[in-house]
């Protein structure tokens, strides 16, 4: 896609303040995005005009945030094809899956079941599940991948067998990139009866994401890595599943009634919200959603697609090996050098004005499986520019001629 | 004046029709909000399809007894067929956009501008709209 | 205090944006209170020139972000003086309390023991100790009241014992105001070998907190309470608990080492903040904490007092019946009238743009005990003014002439 | 030119000093930083109180292994009381307001213009400190 043509990527960027108030290059939007404008304005307003804790109050500020935020849970499951009693508000990503796990899973797993987990899992998607699995005697079962990096369906159908409990699976992988074949793995899961959680924590910028279509038991994702505040991430889960599911935290607003005995717990989503919940990120998170739809999640792939590719070409050209070969890839690259450590890179980009990541992006036993410690990453969103992966090409050399 | 304290409202709460206990009623509901703490329950007999014997007794405020009173004064003797149709007409019009025939139950119109409240409108409307669904 | 000559409430109030933007008489500040300028700015600061995740980055906005976050961890620890690692950041006052719930005390309890209530306690720390109880087949001992509502020591005493593994207790109730004696309960528990949990949400605004003073085990509190922003809270915990505390979500960030088998965690408080935090909040909390200082605690606390006293005589006058009469009171009054429903009269007043509380404060099984469904409540803070005060009564006059 | 990537910097990480693996060492001392992965082991004996055949391996950056090779250029052969010293003065410069007189080891003290970078100026020195703290 030519960016000057479809895309004014410079209109975009005028809508991230940061760019004009710390100008940089930006390349670790799989770490978590910046934040348009009308986001960053939704939150301001509801602490300087609708400020009100929501669900109880009978005034006008209180009813007001009240309907704010039920209005933003169907801005959310609308975005995703859901129904708004589908989508729960969470603290993030991690704290969705750790509900699934714990509200969930830990009370259905009995002798001889399995949960499976692929191999480049995020630690939220890993340790919650091994933690799971410790506490009831299961085994947790690691799916490898191909020399390419990618899910080898072939292999994904025989490991997910009729005493699989749940799988566990990125829709995209936040180290490679992998964009993963759920769709297949989903239909073979359930028809071995097991359920799938989606962790979706990168998908939601790269493709346009339907529950409905993925068929999906869960799916969970995070505020801040798609152009929200950080405080905020969602779990959507099949109305099934939200029924039998227990609540994990206990307190104001998930009650139905509370006696000094016993209390009886709210239908969902309501039980799994105790507490009074972030309010201005979960409104905030609306506005991100709002913004996303009035560009597009597609040309905001296309454009980061194009960026990947490039940067891909780049990379390659300087000598620079990138982590896997898979069919499919969202916006995210992860690459070594033999002779350049990722934090010595990171650090000279850095003083170049160019933030990229370097670590083992939680995922260590898959680094580790790997022979690597750590590696750089670089990840785009809607706002980055060819201009900037020029930029990174002559960091990169520079680079090299420093620690070489 | 209040908007949402019309006289009749007001008429209602203070005296409400039909506000008794009935221990040997033969359906008895909850109508129970959590978050408030309104807390009525509603006795009816059906007979020959019909409500019958309708009264309710509880506590709650103003707006969610006068609403309450309201269902027993006007659905009290109605078939299940109309007495359900009219309360999903009167849930639509404090909740979306329906009008209302019945003058009495147009006063409720008002309760959308107070979001805080409808579930007070619709307290006692809610668990009869829930028998009656249930049981159609 | 007299407001003209000390305490300049204008002042105050030019802080407080919502004031202009849109104004009204807030006197539900028990529920969450409004935030200042230099908050709100904060977090639009966070967003619009330093936005980044923390604990990764190795490039400027990363590591500057980290060291925003961790500085707002010292910040909150000097605020109750605490050290710093003593600090864990929370989803909120709900979310400290069930982490202390699940991640310790589920873990200590064995038959005979049991754990302590105060009857008056917010569902928050309430459920969860039901919960927790139920779990481990131990009781759950409610420690009621006395007439006045107010907690009796002799009572306290005597009930309190060496089967006590737990004491749950808020430093201020949210319904009664009742600032309870838990000096002296914490130092009897500790005799009987207890723990203390303290739930500091309605106190910090009330007077200066010690926690080294105080002796407590645990303090819980939220951040929107005091000016902050919602989506955070903090718990306090001595560093020998917080060691033998087990985290209750898992994932990146909490973890030492990771391997598919087997994962070791980190220590506290980091073990107990898987994932992304909600870094903006966090900052906005210790911006908060910034005015609070500024401020001063005792002025906003005797501002608030006044405003309590002269509030109760209104409502005495009137003919409404203040719930309790305890010993020390923060600035929170309950109160009833026998033919006016609480929330008729949150309508009518909300009418004349006074917002307050009615309903039962997330405490039924306590209201219920006192034959109550639900009171009318007003809590004030530094903001509020005498004037409101008379506001107030006109309109409780109004209410009256239009109900009975 | 750099300023984290000091000439004395980028000349020890290309030739690091005393790196090399010795499993029979008295003592093993992990140096691993989860946050990054960077992960070595020191070795050394105590032989009359003095930190012998201090050496390194692993796998780390150019800045932490800089600093694992220069502390066991400067570390190696001092006595337990010495090396601890010197080592807490490093640690003071690179994070507080210390000064060092060894002019090799001063060229870390731009690290603390680099807060990502600080935990792997410090990786091994604060390994060793801490060994050395709690056998003191
Ligand atoms: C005494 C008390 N404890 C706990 C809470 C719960 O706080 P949050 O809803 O912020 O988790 C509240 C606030 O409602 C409270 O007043
Ligand atoms: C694939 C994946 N899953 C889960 C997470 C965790 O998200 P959060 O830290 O927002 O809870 C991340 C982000 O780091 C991620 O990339």
């Amino acid at each position: 896609m030519s960016e000057n043509l479809v895309w004014d990527v410079d209109r975009i960027r005028a809508d991230f303040p940061i760019f004009d108030r710390t100008p940089h290059i930006y390349l670790d939007n799989a770490a978590t995005t910046h934040k348009p404008a009308s986001v960053i304005k939704a939150i301001t307003d509801f602490y300087e005009m609708h400020n009100a804790n929501v669900h109880r109050g009978i005034y006008h500020l209180g009813s007001a945030a009240s309907q704010r935020y039920a209005e933003a849970r169907s801005t959310v499951a609308d975005f995703i094809g859901a129904q708004a009693s589908e989508i729960i508000f969470t603290a993030g990503c991690t704290d969705s899956i750790n509900l699934v796990a714990f509200g969930l899973i830990d009370n259905k797993l009995s002798e001889g079941d399995t949960i499976v987990c692929l191999a480049s899992e995020h630690h939220a998607n890993l340790v919650p599940w091994q933690e799971v699995a410790r506490r009831n005697n299961v085994q947790l079962k690691i799916l490898h991948l191909t020399d390419l990096l990618d899910l080898d369906l072939t292999q994904a159908y025989s490991f997910i067998d009729r005493n699989t409990k749940l799988v566990a699976i990125a829709h995209t992988s936040n180290v490679t990139g992998a964009r993963y074949p759920i769709e297949e793995v989903i239909a073979h899961s359930h028809k071995m009866g097991a359920m799938v959680l989606v962790d979706a924590a990168q998908a939601l910028l790269s493709e346009s994401v339907n529950v409905q279509d993925l068929g999906a038991d869960f799916l969970a994702f995070s505020g801040h890595k798609m152009l929200g505040p950080t405080g905020c991430g969602v779990l959507y889960g099949r109305p099934e599943h939200l029924e039998q599911m227990q609540a994990i935290r206990f307190g104001g607003d998930m009650i139905r009634r509370v006696e000094y005995d016993q209390s009886t717990f709210a239908a969902a989503p309501r039980r799994f919200e105790a507490g009074t919940p972030p309010i201005a990120a979960v409104i905030g998170l609306a506005k991100a959603v709002d913004y996303i739809n009035r560009v597009g999640v597609k040309a905001i792939a296309d454009h980061s697609k194009a960026l990947t590719v490039a940067a891909q070409e780049l990379l390659t050209e300087e000598g620079f090996a990138v982590l896997g070969r898979p069919k499919h890839r969202g916006p995210i690259l992860s690459f070594s050098h033999s002779r350049i450590h990722p934090h010595d890179l990171a650090s000279i980009l850095d003083e170049r004005g160019i933030a990229i990541r370097a670590g083992h992006h939680c995922a260590q036993p898959f680094l580790k499986h790997l022979g690597l410690m750590a590696t750089a990453r670089v990840s785009f969103s809607l706002y980055n520019t060819h201009a900037e992966i020029e930029s990174l090409g002559e960091g990169l050399r520079h680079a090299k001629a420093l620690l070489l | 004046m209040s908007d949402l304290y019309h006289p009749l409202i007001l008429k209602h709460s203070r005296e409400p029709l039909h506000f008794h206990e009935r221990k040997d009623a033969e359906i008895i509901l909850d109508a129970y909000n959590p978050i408030c703490g309104d807390d009525y329950k509603i006795y009816l007999d059906l007979v020959d399809d019909h409500l019958e014997a309708l009264s309710f007794d509880g506590y709650g405020c103003a707006v969610s007894k006068a609403s309450a009173s309201l269902l027993a004064q006007k659905l009290g003797g109605k078939s299940r067929g109309e007495a359900h149709k009219q309360l999903q007409r009167f849930l639509e019009m404090v909740t979306g956009s329906g009008t209302m025939i019945d003058e009495d139950l147009a006063v409720f119109a008002m309760a959308k501008k107070y979001p805080g409240r409808i579930t007070c409108v619709t307290l006692a409307w809610q668990a009869l709209d829930e028998f009656l669904s249930q049981h159609a």
